[in-house]
């Protein structure tokens, strides 16, 4: 049975780490800060113990106030899980890190978000639309997205 | 003497023979060798994802049918799961019992359209595929026998399944686990040393553990490189615990491994779902759920199971209404194709065609 | 027994041109109606056979719901390909897209001119008839390359290339298997040859290696399965005629199966006694042989994936090449040792040697390939 | 001899992937129109015919009919359905169909298995446009239709009719192997009913 580690217990650990990464814990998942998701990342994916080594699924949800980016991420070798957080509060013109350098099966499903959800991932090596055409009128997957 | 070349740039697809469906890859090719590949997805993209916002969360049911249209079952499972994971809507054991059936045939029915196509794909004429869909055939059977449908079953509900399954069902079923072995038995017979697919498939499209892993490859694929994870095992859901299986495992990851995998696998839900026959209980098949109109708490979720294709992961988020508020689908075909660019570049144009049909996308799900 | 030369007492053909009415003339009319007629019906009743032949493997019917037995199927498609449009693309050579499929076509068609329906019955029984049907065969290859180059596309000109690097090297063990035959025969004509093993055994049994080389290239040649590169439907559409439509591809469509007709009928002449047998006439003796040959083929088209093309190109030079070779030295030996050698005794010989050399060949045989650093 | 490779990437992805976008949304403007009456041709008088012509017609017709090879645009779900249909159980190939051209030049019947987007939809034109005539298409699943149970998507043309003339249409999510062989039958009535040969 995959374990699903809780928020707080990873939290306090890695506090001391990499200090002020940290805006919100649940249950089951964090809050990352914006700037401090790649250093974390890195962490979650070497620290013994941990060793975060595969990415299942990114999603973003549009909530009108910000998006939110959500990493699903197991570790084959424990068998345990975590999901990270990180929000952006810029509409216009959202930005997060890239996760590429870290897991290249980010990749696809960082381009598919912002093809969908208009969220740029910065240090991505191929930023552009994937399912939809170049040329497109916004993003369908926001919430504010008229199909017709 | 010096000859300049310059490399050809080969578009294959979206409606070429072998992109199963409307895959598109723009090659770059010198003389026949691939030097680069870009994938290019999109031409199936529905917006499920968006229509699921749209509709309630019963309607959205039928849709999962159309994601992974070669494993509809698998999908109605994984969606009903996750949406009573986020409703805590608890499931009769009978009902159980029957999903792990079904998800087992459907895994069955899947790899063997899996494997005849990329048989097919290899260049074998038409008669692998032509053998494997008479067994689908089979089971595509049993299950209009329980769904009425042949193709997109809409079958499970929350709480449980939409009815119980027929009498005639359950000695079907039995005649055709007993008949199964003995067809896997009769394409080993003829495929497993055939000669020119060693030749066309051993060592082509190799795929490193590590590359794997960190590609977030699932299902055959990571385990064709030698990764023994499988969500059943892993994280075991549904009734799943109480049956004994093998994972079977490649080992070096090339695309003969990857084929291996997938027969090995036939046989392994062969076994679930023989031992499901026997273990079935009896009892009613749903548990007490509103039929029309569920509201889930406020709350967000994600429940994946192992689909024929790999990790299979619904997101739901609910604002307690009626309707989901976001649903993210995370389709393993789509990711598969993460390592495409590694495993092709550096092979023939034939060559990128057998790796191409070894990962056994289905563009439904890639696209969504 | 009333055998059909008293009932089509045309058919026999035995004398030569001068002793006919109208000297020569008639005989090339008479002969080339003969051959147009016989490649055209069996190459109809060849796509027909064929087809329901895959589906009987393939556990399905066939063609039958188009006249009896599906019969009228081949002629259905006949008719529609023929008023089809005929599209020449956008950028095309059109001269040469236009002749492409008569370059493939025509040679196929000369083949047969040497090809003895009986005894001393062909257009012309040429005495070097063995050099001029590979000399022949081998032009169909400009026309397929014609085709490739003259349509625009690039699926069709990958299809070229493949199919000029396969013909290319697949012509020289082809060639070399027949040099046993023509030692043992004594003749390069084709009537000779034929004759000569009514007078022995047929010459598969005395020449198993040659059998086996000259099938295997001769396949790969004419770009049957398992060697179906140029029209891999899987890797590059339709090959080298993805842009033809209508009549021209009608006749390459014609071409790829008269291919196979002439690859039947050589084996049969060659190796399976040609017109010789007892009772039937010797033409159906021919046709019936042939018929078998291609049963061969089409169960082979059935059944194995499609190689790649360096294994194509491996195997020609590193398999049948070498055994093509060896098997000449064996049989010149022979030949030279054992003049009157009978065949008793040159059978087994010659079958455990070619069985030796097969296994020993084919165990130290790797088809290679791997993946090129980009 | 050396071989220089002058240039690896010998196109710009982004100039290939603009031009795609400006073709769809080019076909998406073009194909706002509402659809032509496309029963028209049951009002139309029948020409008169000679005996000659009228036996050749036959022929004409008899041949076409009987020898539909479709061509590969098996864009979704109903793609499997149409397997079945093509495979040992259901066998088109009875009819002389088993051959499906990968070349839309070599076929005459587009059966359109599956759900069209704006983004596959100039492809779909384009296979069309390539056919040689005389072609013949079978829409195929409730997608083919009218876009069926995805009808309300961004990204889904509303029926193949946008796009291309449709001959058949054949109902179903996904329609049966048997709908689509009585649709293929209805193809035939149709054909053989034509008149190659008008005064």
């Amino acid at each position: 049975m995959t374990r699903a580690i809780s928020g707080e217990e990873l939290a306090a650990g890695l506090e001391q780490r990499i200090p002020g990464s940290i805006i919100g814990t649940s249950k089951e998942s964090i809050l990352v800060n914006n700037q401090s998701l790649l250093s974390l990342a890195a962490h979650l994916k070497t620290e013994p113990g941990l060793e975060f080594d595969f990415l299942s699924s990114i999603t973003a949800v549009d909530y009108y106030d910000y998006f939110e980016v959500i990493y699903q991420l197991t570790s084959l070798e424990h068998n345990h899980s975590i999901v990270l957080k990180v929000r952006c509060h810029d509409r216009e013109n959202p930005a997060i890190p890239s996760l590429v350098g870290l897991w290249r099966g980010a990749e696809l499903q960082e381009q598919e978000i912002f093809d969908l959800m208009g969220i740029r991932f910065e240090g991505h090596p191929n930023m552009k639309r994937i399912v939809l055409w170049e040329g497109f009128q916004g993003h369908p997957q926001r919430r504010d997205f008229l199909s017709w | 003497m010096v000859m300049k070349t310059e490399p050809l740039v080969l578009n294959i697809g979206p409606a070429h023979p072998s992109t199963h469906g409307v895959f598109r890859m723009r090659a770059t090719l010198d003389g026949e060798v691939i030097i680069d590949v870009e994938p290019i997805f999109g031409y199936l993209h529905r917006g499920i994802e968006k229509l699921a916002e749209e509709r309630t969360y019963q309607q959205f049911i039928p849709l999962t049918d159309r994601l992974d249209y070669v494993s509809a079952m698998g999908n109605n499972m994984a969606y009903c799961m996750a949406v009573e994971k986020l409703a805590a809507i608890p499931v009769p054991e009978r009902a159980e019992y029957i999903r792990v059936i079904m998800a087992e045939l459907q895994r069955i029915a899947s790899h063997l359209i899996a494997v005849g196509s990329f048989l097919n794909d290899c260049g074998a004429f038409m008669t692998p595929i032509l053998y494997m869909v008479r067994e689908r055939e089979k089971i595509v059977d049993l299950f209009e026998m329980v769904s009425g449908q042949r193709l997109t079953y809409n079958y499970m509900r929350f709480g449980g399944l939409s009815q119980d399954v027929p009498d005639e069902f359950l000695p079907a079923l039995r005649k055709f686990i007993d008949q199964m072995p003995r067809y896997l038995d009769e394409y080993d017979q003829l495929l497993k040393e055939n000669e020119i697919l060693l030749a066309r498939t051993k060592g082509v499209g190799i795929l490193s553990k590590e590359t794997a892993i960190n590609c977030s490859m699932t299902g055959p694929m990571l385990r064709g490189s030698g990764v023994p994870w499988d969500l059943r095992k892993a994280d075991p859901y549904s009734v799943y615990s109480r049956f004994e299986f093998d994972i079977p495992c490649g080992a070096r990851g090339d695309s003969y491994d990857r084929y291996r995998v997938r027969v090995e696998e036939m046989r392994q839900s062969v076994r679930i779902i023989r031992q499901a026959m026997e273990q079935l209980p009896v009892g009613p098949v749903r548990s007490k759920t509103p039929v029309m109109l569920i509201r889930p708490p406020a709350g967000e979720v994600y429940s994946h199971v192992e689909s024929p294709k790999g990790e299979l992961g619904f997101y739901l988020v609910s604002d307690g209404s009626i309707a989901p508020y976001r649903c993210h689908i995370r389709g393993p075909s789509f990711i598969n194709l993460t390592a495409l660019r590694e495993m092709i570049v550096g092979w023939k144009v034939a060559d990128a065609i057998v790796i191409f049909g070894s990962i056994d996308i289905v563009m439904g799900e890639v696209d969504r | 027994m009333v055998t059909f030369d008293l009932v089509f007492p045309a058919w026999q053909f035995k004398g030569l041109p001068p002793d006919w009415p109208g000297g020569f003339w008639w005989h090339f009319i008479v002969f080339s109606i003969i051959i147009l007629a016989f490649v055209l019906t069996l190459v109809i009743m060849f796509i027909w056979f064929e087809r329901r032949t895959l589906g009987r493997m393939q556990a399905r019917m066939g063609p039958n719901r188009v006249g009896p037995f599906g019969l009228l199927q081949a002629m259905a498609d006949a008719i529609k390909v023929m008023l089809k449009e005929d599209i020449v693309p956008n950028g095309a050579d059109k001269l040469v897209h236009l002749l492409a499929p008569l370059v493939a076509f025509v040679p196929v068609l000369m083949v047969f001119a040497v090809m003895p329906f009986q005894d001393g019955a062909a257009l012309v029984n040429l005495n070097i008839g063995v050099l001029y049907v590979m000399a022949v065969s081998s032009i169909s290859t400009l026309g397929i390359f014609m085709a490739g180059w003259g349509s625009n596309n690039k699926y069709t000109l990958i299809s070229a290339m493949r199919d000029v690097a396969s013909v290319v090297s697949y012509e020289i063990p082809v060639v070399l298997s027949l040099a046993g035959i023509v030692l043992l025969a004594g003749s390069l004509s084709l009537n000779d040859i034929v004759r000569s093993q009514a007078q022995s055994v047929p010459f598969v049994l005395l020449q198993p290696l040659g059998f086996i080389v000259f099938f295997l290239g001769g396949m790969a040649e004419i770009n049957r399965s398992p060697f179906d590169l140029l029209e891999a439907d899987s890797e590059i559409v339709a090959g080298f005629h993805t842009e033809y439509s209508g009549m021209k591809f009608a006749l390459f469509y014609l071409a790829e199966y008269a291919e196979a007709l002439v690859l039947s009928t050589l084996v049969a002449t060659f190796f399976l006694g040609g017109w010789g047998g007892p009772l039937l006439p010797p033409w159906l003796w021919l046709i019936v042989k042939s018929w078998a040959v291609f049963f061969v083929l089409v169960w082979i088209r059935a059944t194995v994936p499609r190689v790649r093309i360096d294994q194509l190109m491996t195997f020609s030079w590193k398999f049948l090449f070498p055994l093509a070779l060896l098997n000449l030295v064996v049989t010149a030996v022979e030949v030279v040792a054992w003049p009157e050698a009978l065949p008793v005794l040159l059978i087994p010989v010659n079958i455990a040697v070619g069985a030796v050399l097969v296994i020993l060949l084919s165990r130290n045989f790797k088809p290679g390939g791997s993946q090129v650093e980009a | 001899m050396d071989l220089v490779p002058t240039r690896r990437f010998v196109y710009s992805d982004a100039d290939l992937d603009q031009h795609e976008g400006e073709v769809i949304e080019a076909l998406k403007a073009r194909s706002q129109q509402p659809i032509p009456d496309q029963d028209q041709w049951l009002s139309e008088k029948a020409p008169e015919a000679g005996i000659l012509l009228t036996s050749v017609d036959k022929v004409i017709d008899w041949a076409r009919s009987n020898a539909l090879w479709s061509v590969v645009c098996f864009p979704a779900c109903c793609a499997f359905e149409f397997i079945s249909t093509a495979a040992s159980r259901f066998d088109i190939s009875r009819f002389g169909m088993e051959i499906i051209r990968a070349s839309p030049r070599q076929a005459d019947l587009m059966i359109t298995a599956g759900t069209l987007t704006w983004k596959m939809a100039p492809n779909v034109r384009r296979i069309y446009d390539q056919m040689a005539e005389p072609k013949y298409v079978i829409a195929m699943g409730a997608c083919g239709i009218s876009g069926g149970i995805f009808q309300s998507s961004y990204g889904v043309v509303p029926g193949y009719s946008r796009i291309v003339p449709v001959d058949v249409y054949v109902p179903g999510c996904p329609p049966r192997p048997e709908a689509l062989l009585y649709g293929i039958r209805m193809l035939q009535d149709k054909i053989s009913k034509a008149k190659v040969f008008r005064k």
